[in-house]
């Protein structure tokens, strides 16, 4: 492994003149699930490494029934899913929280590492956009907000600057009769990166059948993962059947543009894409009338 | 969870025949190992030892121009640069692989480092020997190799295409002799027929003929290679390595650095997996020359990607069959050409495959030809049962399919076929005796098979398997300690309990407790040749031994207990431990007793054994597979598993159980995930454990096991060696359940979530 | 006078003679008496004067590593078999 | 190259002091640096689980964490198991199961094991697979392992 220096602050201003200092040479660890590998086996050049573990604002994890959850862009796998009030309140998110890797990378790994790295196929990134999630950004010019939609623009790569860092996820409270969930394709039941991964959030009216609100995600059709926004408009107003998910199904089977590669074929992963969107609503949906 | 079982009918005899066989111990090595005290290949450290790395081919068919290794020599760290020029010239000089006889030496040679050619993506080209590894690492990337890309090939079938670009401009197909009159990809054909095929097709009611594929796949051990070497300026090289073979390090590495044998010893480390895989030497030789040139001990350990890259794998695989049945369901006729890739050099296990095809059975009219094809992969190495999967599968998948259109139970439809004593093998040696029968009946009557699957997309699948097993070399000496126990040293290296299996059997003779023998895996100066841990043959053979080496000890025990007692030693027996008189004098001692006095007396006991026995005789079992498919997804759920094995003699039962269900489980991964994937470029792109998904314990049930026992008649305790043959069902056994649950049929391996869907599709 | 087995590939050279009764002491004995029946067979069997690289000779269901040399048991079989690796 | 950190942590309840270069992982930190070499390297990626150690209480790939990253933390690995009284419950039913072949993901499986009955001392045998999903074996098809996890539950409620 290539040589570099690691340096662990304790306040957030401490990061940000490090990454000024060092700019792209610099690279926030975080679980080091990705990063450590990355740079092992020579796919990342760097000459810092700033644990951002020691920084509280990238550790904390809190809801408030106004503003909602604060998610620290390192808080690990773990903390979230162990929260029993958070963790309930945020299905989706706990659905891909107890998806990554096994328990020894869910131990290490933080949904603010999983978005900056920026696969495709990341597991966190479909669950983050079904939930609205947005991301807080700090650089030397303060701090930014963007969609977490909006946040990824190609494998690996982000609208991050080269001096800036994630420090939190903000989600709004959920709203009533309210259920989302993620789920992904792997051909094991563990360890796999997906082969299709589809979030999905419902906000039902109160007659539980009619959709208020509605988000679908995928992940690893494309090369970010994406909002389908056509899915949603299939579903938003309407009665939540078979008929009214099928169609959805088919608007994420027509967004999906994937390659071909090991972990599965172009035909294979738009098929996919149909099958976990049913699947993803049928949960919410089962989900908003258990709340 | 079920409970594990042994059907044995003669189990009270056994019991009251044996004391320590059929009995549970545990292992001498068990300490050891849940301590993490056990010394393993990586784990080995020795004073001022340096790091050896080594640089690997991004091509997978290049010509290697040069290699200028000025700038990683010039690294602050590094202590030496090798390439394949600091091998002697491999010239004409040969390798004796035993029965295998002499084999060109060169291909050996390159494929531990290439000279002028690269054939497989990862093929290693370079080392460096540095203070750490992560110099080592350093220095590799300043070394500068210039490549002239060759167009690789990687299918076994276009691999045999006339106008296919060659591998090696010197290869020729050989045909027991006679060779092609123009170089070619395929390095061998043979063939064995037995009967007559085209009488035995016309005496057929049903025919089919189907193409079959498996993918390449990896061992999949979790232990690395790794080897260290120090050679010292007298010429003396030591050598500790993780290998199934620490003899066969020897010979290799005598061979490729003309080393003699007397200057070389190899200390067999604990080895974490082999399956086969650690059989060839690869890192070995370059340790060892990295050691000489800087003159410091190198350690050479390898990551999982080369592991991946440029180690094992089993052959993928073409097989295309033809059978034929009668209404009653009796095998009339079997036609089959077996293809297997060879990797980057010749020597696939295609001719295993093609005497198990049809071992199960009695086949008479039947023809096998068999092709030995390179391909730009890594040389193949053994995988458990080397071969019998590939070739198995398919004739299993057709056995299954004509049940379906007999409507016939497939149980029934192999006792009725079934191999049994004196049924004459495609190769026209009878069979000795053997458990195929007796395994089948088990296998039908177990509580498993007797109850009915029941749920949607749900079907059971039933398969069985043959391995030959084998015999070969093995060596023990054995001493008697002052205090009555029994010091054991063995050649075979112990990947899984062996130790203790091999102790058990000269416990056994002796009548002490097994806790009182004291075995330990001994380095090349310290025993007897010995072949390698393989086939299926430790507890058989190296068993055999310690038998033999009991028996000794025993001999030496009464001889001596007559003199004291000044009587004839036909009037003296050995049992439980105690030596007694049997002329109703009524006189006696305890082996512990006896042992202190000889001690004191200066009189050693012991024995050097030797053996290579050869009625191993063949190993089978029965397979029984429940499995739930998502015809949305294609995945396919292993709900039940009940595996059924003749194990001649179960030795020690919670072992023979272990074997099953590992070989079980790595012919599950086999049928549903394991696959190396190349891209069109001939790059591996899946040398990692995530990507090359062998099973996890969320993928797997409980593994049923029901031991039988039809006792070996060439072993002096029945053994069968029963390693191997597990790995053989359970592709087809899956492939069989799969087609009952969703009425699709899959003869690729392996049947991957995304070629269900398409079989499933295809059918609607 | 042992009985030998004539390997599938070289069917060709004995005219579909699968099996015989040759006279001989050794294994190579036996050859060198087929070579006399089938000129050329020899060539096919024996390498530089060992047994061909990847054959192994079973007598009686027994590899006999002796190879040519073995001493052959009246009424024994004798069979050229493609040796194999195990693993 | 890069300055060496200097550490300070708790290992299996030694206080240990260190120097490492940053690049070094906590595994090889073990192994090469503190000569641990029971946590072995199985694929140097977070994916075989050979290396699990338990860092602050929490499961983890050594081969994933650098050394640098455990200054005052404290580390069990599976040399730290074994009690004043003898093995600890884990490693007797991994023996008397016989739950381990060649033994190299053996380490590993320990450590993952008390760290689940730590946490959930009444385990299923699906609590077992899901927990261990991230520990590779490759010899005995995991059957025997999930029983000598489970064999060893009434041992620790009794050590309590």
């Amino acid at each position: 492994m290539q040589a570099f220096d690691y340096v662990a602050p304790k306040s957030l201003s401490e990061a940000v003149s490090l990454l000024e200092q060092k700019g792209e040479r610099a690279r926030i660890l975080s679980g080091g699930t990705d990063l450590i590998v990355q740079v092992r086996e020579n796919r990342r050049d760097l000459d810092l490494i700033v644990d951002g573990k020691k920084i509280a604002e990238l550790m904390e994890l809190s809801f408030d029934s106004q503003s909602g959850l604060t998610l620290g862009a390192c808080v690990p796998c773990v903390r979230f899913y162990e929260d029993a009030r958070i963790s309930q309140l945020y299905p989706g998110l706990n659905d891909a929280a107890l998806l990554i890797g096994g328990t020894q990378i869910q131990n290490r790994a933080s949904f603010g590492g999983n978005l900056c790295n920026s696969s495709p196929a990341a597991d966190s990134i479909p669950a983050l956009i079904a939930h609205s999630a947005v991301c807080l950004i700090a650089g030397s010019g303060g701090t930014h907000t963007v969609a977490v939609e909006d946040f990824c623009t190609g494998p690996g790569r982000n609208v991050l600057g080269p001096k800036e860092l994630l420090v939190s996820f903000h989600i709004p409270p959920p709203p009533k009769h309210f259920g989302a969930h993620y789920l992904r394709f792997i051909p094991r039941n563990e360890m796999d990166i997906a082969v299709v991964g589809c979030g999905a959030s419902l906000e039902m009216e109160s007659d539980l059948r009619t959709v208020k609100k509605a988000r679908v995600s995928l992940g690893a059709v494309a090369p970010t993962p994406l909002l389908v926004a056509e899915a949603a408009a299939e579903l938003e107003g309407r009665e939540l059947d078979g008929g009214a998910i099928e169609k959805a199904a088919a608007a994420a089977r027509a967004a999906a543009r994937p390659i071909t590669d090991m972990r599965g074929t172009e035909e294979y992963r738009v098929h996919l894409a149909g099958v976990l969107t049913r699947r993803a609503l049928e949960k919410s949906l089962e989900r908003a009338k258990e709340e | 969870m079920n409970p594990t079982q042994t059907m044995d009918p003669a189990k009270t005899e056994v019991e009251q025949k044996y004391k320590v066989i059929g009995t549970r111990p545990i292992r001498h090595d068990g300490v050891d190992k849940v301590t993490g005290r056990a010394v393993y290949g990586a784990d080995v450290q020795l004073p001022g030892m340096l790091h050896g790395k080594v640089l690997r081919s991004p091509h997978a068919h290049a010509r290697v121009k040069s290699v200028n290794t000025e700038k990683a020599e010039a690294l602050y760290g590094v202590k030496a640069v090798m390439t394949a020029a600091d091998f002697p010239d491999a010239g004409s000089r040969t390798a004796n692989l035993g029965e295998l006889g002499e084999v060109p030496l060169k291909p050996m040679c390159d494929n531990v480092m290439a000279s002028d050619k690269v054939v497989y993506h990862g093929h290693a080209v370079a080392a460096v020997a540095a203070t750490s590894p992560h110099i080592a690492e350093e220095a590799l990337k300043l070394i500068e190799v210039e490549y002239e890309v060759l167009p690789p090939v990687m299918d076994v079938l276009k691999a045999m295409e006339e106008d296919s670009p060659l591998l090696h401009d010197d290869l020729y197909t050989d045909e027991l002799g006679e060779k092609s009159s123009k170089p070619s990809n395929v390095a061998s054909h043979s063939r064995h027929v037995l009967g007559d095929i085209n009488q035995g097709f016309a005496a057929a009611d049903h025919i089919l003929e189907r193409e079959y594929r498996c993918a390449t796949v990896h061992q999949g051990y979790i232990e690395p290679h790794a080897a260290t070497a120090m050679w010292n300026p007298d010429g003396y090289l030591t050598m500790w390595v993780t290998t199934q073979g620490a003899f066969t390090v020897r010979t290799s590495v005598h061979q490729i650095l003309e080393i003699p044998v007397s200057k070389l010893k190899v200390i067999p480390t604990e080895i974490g997996g082999g399956f086969g895989g650690k059989i060839p030497v690869y890192g070995e030789p370059v340790a060892a020359v990295l050691s000489r040139k800087a003159r410091r001990p190198v350690k050479v350990v390898m990551d999982r990607t080369e592991v991946f890259q440029a180690t094992g794998p089993t052959s993928g695989s073409y097989v295309k069959l033809k059978m034929g049945v009668t209404n009653e369901g009796r095998i009339t006729a079997a036609e089959t050409m077996l293809a297997y890739e060879a990797g980057g050099y010749p020597g696939s296990v295609v001719s295993l495959g093609g005497i198990c095809m049809f071992a199960p059975y009695n086949v008479e009219n039947l023809t096998i030809d068999m092709y030995d094809v390179v391909v730009n992969k890594p040389k193949t190495a053994a995988y458990r049962a080397p071969g019998a999967p590939n070739s198995e599968f398919a004739a299993e998948c057709m056995i299954d399919e004509f049940c379906e259109i007999l409507d016939m139970d497939p149980m029934e439809f192999r006792l009725k076929n079934g191999a049994k004593e004196g049924d004459i093998q495609c190769h026209g040696i009878p069979h000795p005796r053997i458990g195929c029968l007796e395994t089948t009946e088990a296998a039908r009557d177990c509580e498993h098979y007797q109850t009915p699957l029941e749920g949607p997309n749900r079907g059971r699948g039933v398969a069985s398997g043959y391995w030959v097993n084998a015999g070969l070399t093995s060596s023990v000496t054995a001493r008697l300690n002052g205090d009555g126990t029994v010091t054991l040293q063995e050649g075979s290296t112990d990947i899984g309990g062996t130790r203790t299996s091999i102790a058990m059997q000269l416990a056994e003779v002796l009548g002490i407790p097994v806790e009182d023998v004291v075995p330990s895996v001994a380095d090349t100066d310290s025993v007897g040749y010995t072949e390698v841990t393989g086939g299926s043959r430790v507890t058989f053979a190296t068993g055999w031994a310690a038998y033999n080496a009991g028996q000794s000890i025993r001999s030496q025990l009464i001889e001596q207990a007559a003199a004291i007692w000044k009587v004839d030693k036909d009037q003296v027996s050995l049992a439980d431990g105690v030596i007694a008189t049997t002329n109703g004098d009524s006189k006696s001692i305890s082996i512990k007793e006896l042992a202190a006095d000889l001690s004191q007396k200066g009189i050693d006991i012991g024995s050097r054994e030797t053996v290579t026995p050869q009625n191993h005789g063949g190993a089978y079992a029965t397979h029984i597979v429940d499995v739930e498919v998502d015809p949305d997804t294609g995945k396919v759920t292993i709900l039940r598993y009940t595996a059924v094995q003749d194990a001649g003699r179960a030795i020690h039962p919670s072992y023979v159980e272990g074997q099953m269900q590992g070989g079980v489980v790595q012919g599950i991964g086999w049928a549903l995930n394991e696959e190396y994937y190349y891209n069109e470029d001939g790059h591996l792109m899946n040398s990692s454990f995530l990507d090359y998904r062998m099973p996890t314990s969320l993928d797997l049930p409980m593994i049923e096991t029901i031991i039988v026992e039809v006792p070996n008649p060439g072993h002096p305790y029945g053994v069968r060696g029963v390693g191997e043959v597990p790995i053989v069902p359970p592709q087809a056994a899956v492939s069989n359940a799969i087609a009952r649950a969703v009425g699709t049929r899959l003869g690729d391996l392996p049947m991957s979530p995304q070629r269900v869907v398409k079989a499933l599709s295809a059918k609607s | 006078m042992a009985i030998v087995h004539i390997p599938a590939l070289l069917h060709s050279l004995t005219g579909d003679v699968r099996k015989l009764e040759v006279e001989g002491r050794t294994v190579g004995d036996l050859i060198d008496q087929l070579e006399l029946l089938y000129p050329g067979i020899r060539d096919r069997l024996v390498e530089n004067g060992h047994l061909r690289s990847g054959l192994a000779i079973f007598v009686d269901g027994m590899v006999r590593r002796e190879a040519l040399e073995f001493e052959v048991p009246p009424q024994s079989e004798v069979l050229f078999v493609p040796a194999v690796a195990g693993g | 190259m890069a300055a060496k950190v200097h550490v300070t942590a708790t290992i299996n309840g030694e206080p240990v002091e260190f120097l490492c270069e940053p690049r070094q992982s906590l595994l090889e930190v073990l192994r090469d640096e503190l000569k641990l070499t029971g946590s072995k390297e199985g694929c140097n990626n977070g994916n075989c689980g050979a290396c699990s150690v338990i860092l602050d209480g929490l499961l983890v790939d050594a081969c994933i964490v650098l050394g640098a990253e455990i200054d005052g933390c404290t580390v069990e690995t599976i040399e730290g198991l074994m009690g004043p009284e003898g093995l600890h419950p884990l490693q007797q039913t991994f023996l008397e199961n016989a739950a381990l072949q060649c033994g190299v993901c053996t380490p590993g499986f320990i450590m993952a094991g008390k760290a689940l009955l730590e946490k959930k001392p009444q385990a299923t045998e699906g609590d077992i697979r899901h927990w261990c999903a991230g520990n590779l074996c490759r010899c005995t098809g995991y059957d025997k392992i999930v029983r000598a996890i489970i064999d060893a539950e009434p041992q620790l409620e009794v050590k309590k």
